[in-house]
């Protein structure tokens, strides 16, 4: 009923279109004045070899190696993977794994580099400034090469977004400006400093996929952010299909099915990706990354990490080399002791708790968060019984019902809760945020969602070993069946000596089945 | 000899009644006839298909006929743990049971292959053909394809052959359920708020 | 067409066979674990229940009644749905194994569900007509099937619920039962036939 | 620093179950303000007794399931006995707002696994439960304090007092007054009895000396809390401004029953009281703004508020039009709340991508 009223009201122009949902969070931008300032090089980084969302690389180089910034050290292993690259010049000292953001405490196969300190780059690449002139598909190579992925968090492979597809023409580039977790400000900064840059960067993707509109989506609390962006955006050429969007403050808008739906009145429909519908959404940090590799011929070697959080003394918005230790970065801000600090990964919203502060910076880092104890023991308190107030559902920006979903998970009811949409959660927390019992209920949905791809693999698995196991019935039957029939057929030609027919026919066949198929291996014995 | 009357009036009307009630039901029974026993199809769908013979039965299918066919208990297939037999038993609409041995962890076979003979036994021995070697060579197991049922351990000579922890890919790891830890941090809390007071 | 909505109302409604006559308790309780069951459950009773009391209404005023023989009647009334019951056995079976298992002894249980003879006395009873002991029937079917289906949303909620150990199971399904028929009481006098 | 496995957030909104709950008792405080001013020292009585006892019981049964006396504090045991004082008429005895209190914690709430777990709502069940257990003293209402001559003081504490703890009849033994002197009829049971004599509703409104005024501010016989609309919609303005409900419940309910009651009076105006009558009369605005809305008994999704709305305002129509009882909105609530479950199944919002069919996916 709400639903219809706003479209009606969007339909007659009464209402802009905003996502079902959503909630006003405290937003702690303490680094949202602070300038982007360079972290230096750490003596030694480390380079996890999988920092994307697909398959992991495999190391190019051995201990002993002498490596150049950006040169690439590890290659991509099927087509879902970017590879990875040196941040910094120096000599590769060991690969072992290494812990990293995820949140079974688990390690990383990872590549440790000790920085010689003279940061000498690799300059095998060659600059494209005539990009314009360029074929999409040599930019698209260019942004696979140089290791791009969303660097708003997601790091979804960046070079498969940038396609042409007939059948699906992107109409409309969204470039999200957004950030919507609380604490972070690296896409503020770069929006404040860097404006000219980004629009290159966009203009590039434009022209990549071949489309001239584009949106700019800024939340109304970065207004100094959307005047220097728009400044930029009147003083460069060929960018007039662009505008800038400024939307009120509301979490979580930065996600991009919501901000399409937002901007656009769209929405991206289930298990399909925003080309679908002809939009196309980048981050603001993985544009600026995208000019750098075609414009420079630089490869993804360093981001931006807001470091911050309230037990921080110094927040900061830090240029830093991907691989860098997340103590040293505390450290440079003031944080020594980490007693009664809990460390977040990414914003407070989304980010991982991390069990200690010794991993790498990566490219999903988009800031790490030192929050006191207090402030994580008032989110996750002691969860009481569910009173159905319903401001989850109200909360939710994909309009789930998170309580009955949660109650699903708990009593591992997963089909049922499939059936409830489960896959749709987009874990912004909202629901978590707003529940007054305290109820995990993202972690619920994670479980569930573990529980069901843990079913569906060993579904699979059944299924292959039902085939291979019924496969091997059959054979055996049919051999049996045959030997029987030779048997008889011995039986009648030799009628003295049946005993000693099956034993050399055995022979006989093992001795032919030197293939290492199973299929053809050797007949089993008969049980006598 | 009209109670009489009566009695076989009551008598050839139920009688009658009776004979055209079962007519009609012969004819239905022709009309909704079925062959063998869906069910047992539906519980082997449920099973794990690890073809270990815990459960006393030769394999999968035998043992999802006899629950189908109620001479099994649910609660016999070890590997499935207790989602499997919490399935079965609600397919089946009966009581869940206590499993009788715990799952273990999910395992692999491994073959030292410098202490293989190739005798080719365990290849026999393997009910989902997840080992592959030739006579007097070294035989393997396809980590992929090996359901951990341990049937190929017991026919080695040599005793060659181990049983590993499958190992757990980070890709594949899943969320726990949230309360126990999480009622471990309220009472850390609640400490912590006790030592401030 | 009052008279009929109001013989249905009051069959469904203000006469429910569970929850104010308490007839049929057993099904009520025993199928109402899951509301796909209840579903299951329902149409099967719906089915039996329809045309069990059709039928007996037939067989009572054309067999019966010219053959004197009424006090034959329970007899030939559960002749009557005994041979409904294994129809629509048979047909679960063809159509829905799953559904044929889950229901279990249940099914032919409806034989000596008390609310199917029930209606098909009371309908002898109350000198219904043809039309109006169809409907009764069907009325005290929906009824039936509505707070059965009700019953089972509401079972399954308590189903993940922290019952005190002294409570799980029947005790709480019962309370619950007793409360459903309290609310229903609020419609007593509501249709006055 | 810890291992405990946490997943995001990591931030909290700061509400809680006891802030909601304390919330819709400040809400119920201009009712509970108007019941001790029609009813003086037994509205103070009954809603101080009906508190403590389901405080009471509800620590009671704590202990003995060996859960944390914390959730006492969670002001949800004292909510539901105060939702219960302010259902029950002025006269009822002390024994029996105790044994209802024990009903609405225990039947109501605690078998099901406390908080958060009841299918009904605690307190209308426990209504109900005393309603059908003892019909006489459930619908006697005595005069209040606003008529024109109250026939008791209902400020005097002794005489309070002795009705509270000894019973109606013992005050009338010991004042020699009738029952018919001191009570009189709820305007929706006096239209029922004179309906089922056939009088037309006007002729029987003003036999009763109707007035909407005193309906709206609640000068009328009723139970306690249930008679002033205004105090109610102050207190249902200030839940909706809070957020601790939402408009769809009341709204849908109010709605349907104002609807309904508009066509059938405008058919047959001497059978079917106006929509204004039903909207003042009996329970239904505390029923609307504060049972039907209680979280746990009520459908979490909007639609399906809506439609638990919708058909408490049929099923309230209903009754209070046709059936055997005066007033129906206890028993709508309690019939609605059997159908939650359900509704909560099958009415649940259309999420984000799905069944999205108007959109043009691409071009081929």
């Amino acid at each position: 009923m709400p639903a219809m009223l706003r479209t009606l009201a969007q339909k007659l122009g009464l209402m802009a279109h905003t996502f079902p949902g959503g909630i006003h969070l405290d937003m702690h931008k303490l680094s949202a004045a602070a300038p982007i300032e360079d972290a230096g090089i750490s003596p030694v980084l480390i380079l996890p070899m999988k920092q994307h969302i697909g398959v992991p690389c495999t190391s190019m180089v051995k201990i002993g190696d002498k490596v150049l910034r950006g040169q690439k050290i590890a290659k991509s292993e099927g087509y879902l993977s970017v590879p990875v690259h040196a941040s910094t010049s120096g000599r590769i000292v060991k690969i072992e794994e290494h812990a990293i953001a995820h949140p079974s405490g688990m390690g990383m196969p990872s590549i440790f580099i000790e920085a010689d300190g003279d940061d000498n780059r690799d300059e095998s690449l060659e600059p494209i400034t005539d990009w314009r002139n360029v074929d999409p598909t040599i930019l698209r190579e260019r942004a696979r090469m140089c290791g791009l992925a969303g660097l708003g968090g997601a790091v979804f492979p960046t070079f498969i977004k940038l396609v042409q597809d007939r059948r699906f023409p992107i109409e409309t580039v969204i470039l999200n400006g957004i950030e919507c977790e609380p604490y972070l400000t690296t896409d503020h900064r770069l929006m404040v400093e860097q404006a000219s840059e980004i629009l290159d960067g966009m203009a590039i993707i434009m022209h990549m996929v071949g489309s001239s509109a584009g949106i700019i989506a800024i939340e109304d609390n970065k207004t100094d952010a959307a005047e220097s962006m728009q400044e930029a955006l009147t003083n460069k050429d060929g960018m007039d299909g662009v505008h800038i969007e400024v939307l009120p403050t509301r979490y979580p808008q930065g996600s991009e099915k919501q901000l399409i739906y937002t901007l656009t009145g769209r929405e991206v429909p289930a298990g399909k990706l925003p080309m679908h519908i002809g939009v196309l959404c980048q981050n603001v940090g993985t544009t600026k990354a995208l000019r750098d590799a075609v414009i420079l011929g630089q490869t993804l070697t360093e981001r931006i990490v807001t470091i911050s959080g309230d037990a921080l003394p110094r927040p900061a918005n830090l240029n830093v080399r991907i691989g860098t230790p997340i103590r040293s970065l505390f450290a440079r801000q003031g944080l020594e002791d980490f007693s009664n600090i809990q460390v977040v990964h990414g914003g407070p919203m989304m980010g991982e708790r991390l069990r200690h502060p010794d991993i790498p910076v990566v490219k999903s880092t988009s800031g790490i968060l030192a929050l006191s104890q207090q402030a994580i023991n008032a989110a996750h308190t002691v969860e009481n019984p569910c009173i159905r107030c319903g401001h989850c559902s109200e909360a939710c920006p994909a309009s789930l019902v998170p309580n009955l979903l949660a109650d699903l998970c708990r009593s591992d009811q997963l089909e049922k809760a499939e059936d409830y949409q489960l896959f749709d959660c987009i874990e912004c927390g909202a629901c978590s945020y707003v529940c007054p019992s305290n109820i995990p209920l993202v972690h619920y949905f994670r479980y569930g969602k573990g529980q069901i791809s843990l079913a569906r693999r060993e579904q699979v698995f059944a299924e292959a070993s039902r085939q291979r196991s019924e496969g091997r019935d059959t054979r055996i039957e049919r051999e049996n069946a045959e030997k029987a029939a030779r048997r008889s057929r011995v039986r009648k030609t030799h009628a003295p000596k049946p005993a000693a027919e099956p034993t050399t026919e055995a022979a006989a066949s093992t001795d032919t089945g030197s293939t290492t198929h199973p299929d053809t291996k050797p007949t089993p014995e008969e049980k006598s | 000899m009209e109670s009489m009357n009566g009695l076989i009036y009551a008598l050839a009307s139920l009688g009658a009644f009776a004979l055209c009630a079962g007519i009609v039901l012969a004819i239905a029974q022709k009309i909704f006839h079925i062959e063998g026993d869906p069910m047992i199809d539906n519980v082997d769908a449920l099973l794990p298909q690890t073809q270990c013979g815990q459960c006393g039965y030769p394999g999968c299918k035998p043992y999802a006929t006899a629950v189908a066919g109620g001479e099994a208990e649910v609660n016999h297939c070890v590997p499935g743990g207790e989602r499997t037999m919490l399935q079965i038993a609600d397919l089946m609409g009966v009581e869940p049971k206590e499993l009788e041995q715990e799952a273990s962890a999910p395992m692999l076979a491994f073959v030292r292959e410098d202490e293989c003979i190739g005798c080719t036994l365990c290849i026999k021995a393997c009910p989902v053909d997840a080992i592959i070697g030739a006579p007097k060579q070294y035989h393997t197991i396809i980590a992929d394809h090996c359901t951990g049922c341990t049937l190929c351990v017991e026919p080695c000579p040599v005793d060659c052959i181990d049983m590993l922890v499958k190992p757990e890919l980070i890709e594949h790891w899943a969320w726990p359920l949230p309360d126990t830890k999480r009622s471990q941090l309220g009472h850390e809390r609640r400490e912590q708020h006790a030592g401030h007071a | 067409m009052t008279e009929f909505a109001l013989i249905l109302l009051s069959a469904v409604l203000v006469n429910n066979y569970v929850l104010t006559k308490f007839l049929g308790i057993c099904p009520f309780l025993g199928t109402s674990s899951k509301v796909e069951t209840a579903i299951g459950m329902s149409f099967a009773v719906m089915f039996v229940m329809t045309l069990a009391s059709t039928a007996s209404w037939l067989v009572q005023q054309y067999v019966l009644i010219p053959l004197d023989l009424q006090y034959l009647q329970t007899i030939f009334f559960i002749l009557i749905i005994a041979s409904l019951v294994q129809l629509i056995e048979m047909m679960i079976h063809k159509t829905s194994p799953v559904l044929y298992q889950a229901l279990g002894i249940f099914l032919p249980l409806i034989t000596t569900n008390c609310a199917v003879l029930g209606v098909a006395i009371l309908n002898v009873q109350q000198k219904q007509t043809f039309l109006t002991s169809a409907l009764y029937g069907g009325g005290a079917a929906i009824g039936f099937a509505l707070v059965l289906i009700l019953f089972a949303g509401i079972r399954e909620r308590i189903d993940v619920s922290p019952v005190p150990a002294a409570f799980k199971g029947s005790p709480l399904a019962l309370i619950t039962a007793g409360m459903m028929s309290l609310a229903f009481m609020g419609f007593s006098g509501l249709v006055k036939v | 620093m810890s291992l405990i496995m946490l997943s995001s957030p990591h931030a909290h909104g700061g509400d809680s179950i006891r802030l909601m709950m304390f919330t819709v008792v400040l809400a119920l405080l201009p009712a509970a303000a108007v019941s001790i001013y029609l009813f003086g020292w037994l509205a103070f009585l009954l809603i101080v007794s009906c508190m403590l006892s389901a405080l009471l019981t509800e620590a009671v049964c704590l202990k003995m399931m060996k859960r944390p006396l914390s959730t006492l504090l969670d002001n949800s045991a004292a909510l539901t006995g105060l939702f219960l004082a302010l259902t029950l008429p002025a006269t009822t005895p002390w024994w029996m707002a105790v044994l209802g209190s024990v009903f609405a914690i225990i039947l109501g709430k605690q078998v099901y696994g406390g908080l958060g777990h009841n299918i009904f709502n605690p307190a209308l069940s426990a209504r109900v439960i005393l309603l059908i257990s003892f019909p006489l003293s459930m619908t006697t209402w005595i005069m209040p304090m606003s008529s024109a001559a109250p026939a008791l003081n209902l400020f005097d504490f002794s005489t309070c007092a002795t009705i509270f703890f000894h019973g109606t009849n013992a005050l009338l033994t010991s004042s020699h007054l009738s029952l018919d002197a001191i009570t009189m009829a709820s305007p929706l049971g006096h239209i029922k009895t004179e309906a089922t004599l056939g009088v037309p509703i006007a002729d029987a409104l003003n036999a009763y000396d109707y007035s909407y005024l005193d309906a709206f501010l609640g000068f009328e016989a009723g139970s306690i809390g249930e008679t002033s609309a205004l105090a109610l919609f102050i207190g249902g303005i200030f839940l909706l401004a809070r957020h601790s409900i939402t408009w769809h419940i009341p709204f849908a309910y109010i709605g349907t029953v104002l609807l309904l009651a508009a066509i059938f009076n405008q058919v047959a105006p001497d059978q079917f009281a106006t929509p204004m009558f039903h909207l003042f009369a009996g329970g239904l605005i505390l029923c609307a703004f504060f049972m039907a809305t209680d979280p746990v008994s009520s459908p979490v999704t909007p639609v399906g508020q809506i439609v638990f709305g919708v058909g408490c305002g049929v099923i309230t129509w209903s009754i209070r039009s046709f059936g055997g009882y005066p007033e129906g909105a206890m028993f709508s609530v309690l019939l609605m709340n059997c159908a939650v479950p359900l509704i909560d199944h099958y009415f649940r919002p259309r999420v984000y991508g799905h069944h999205v069919d108007d959109q043009d996916m691409g071009k081929s």
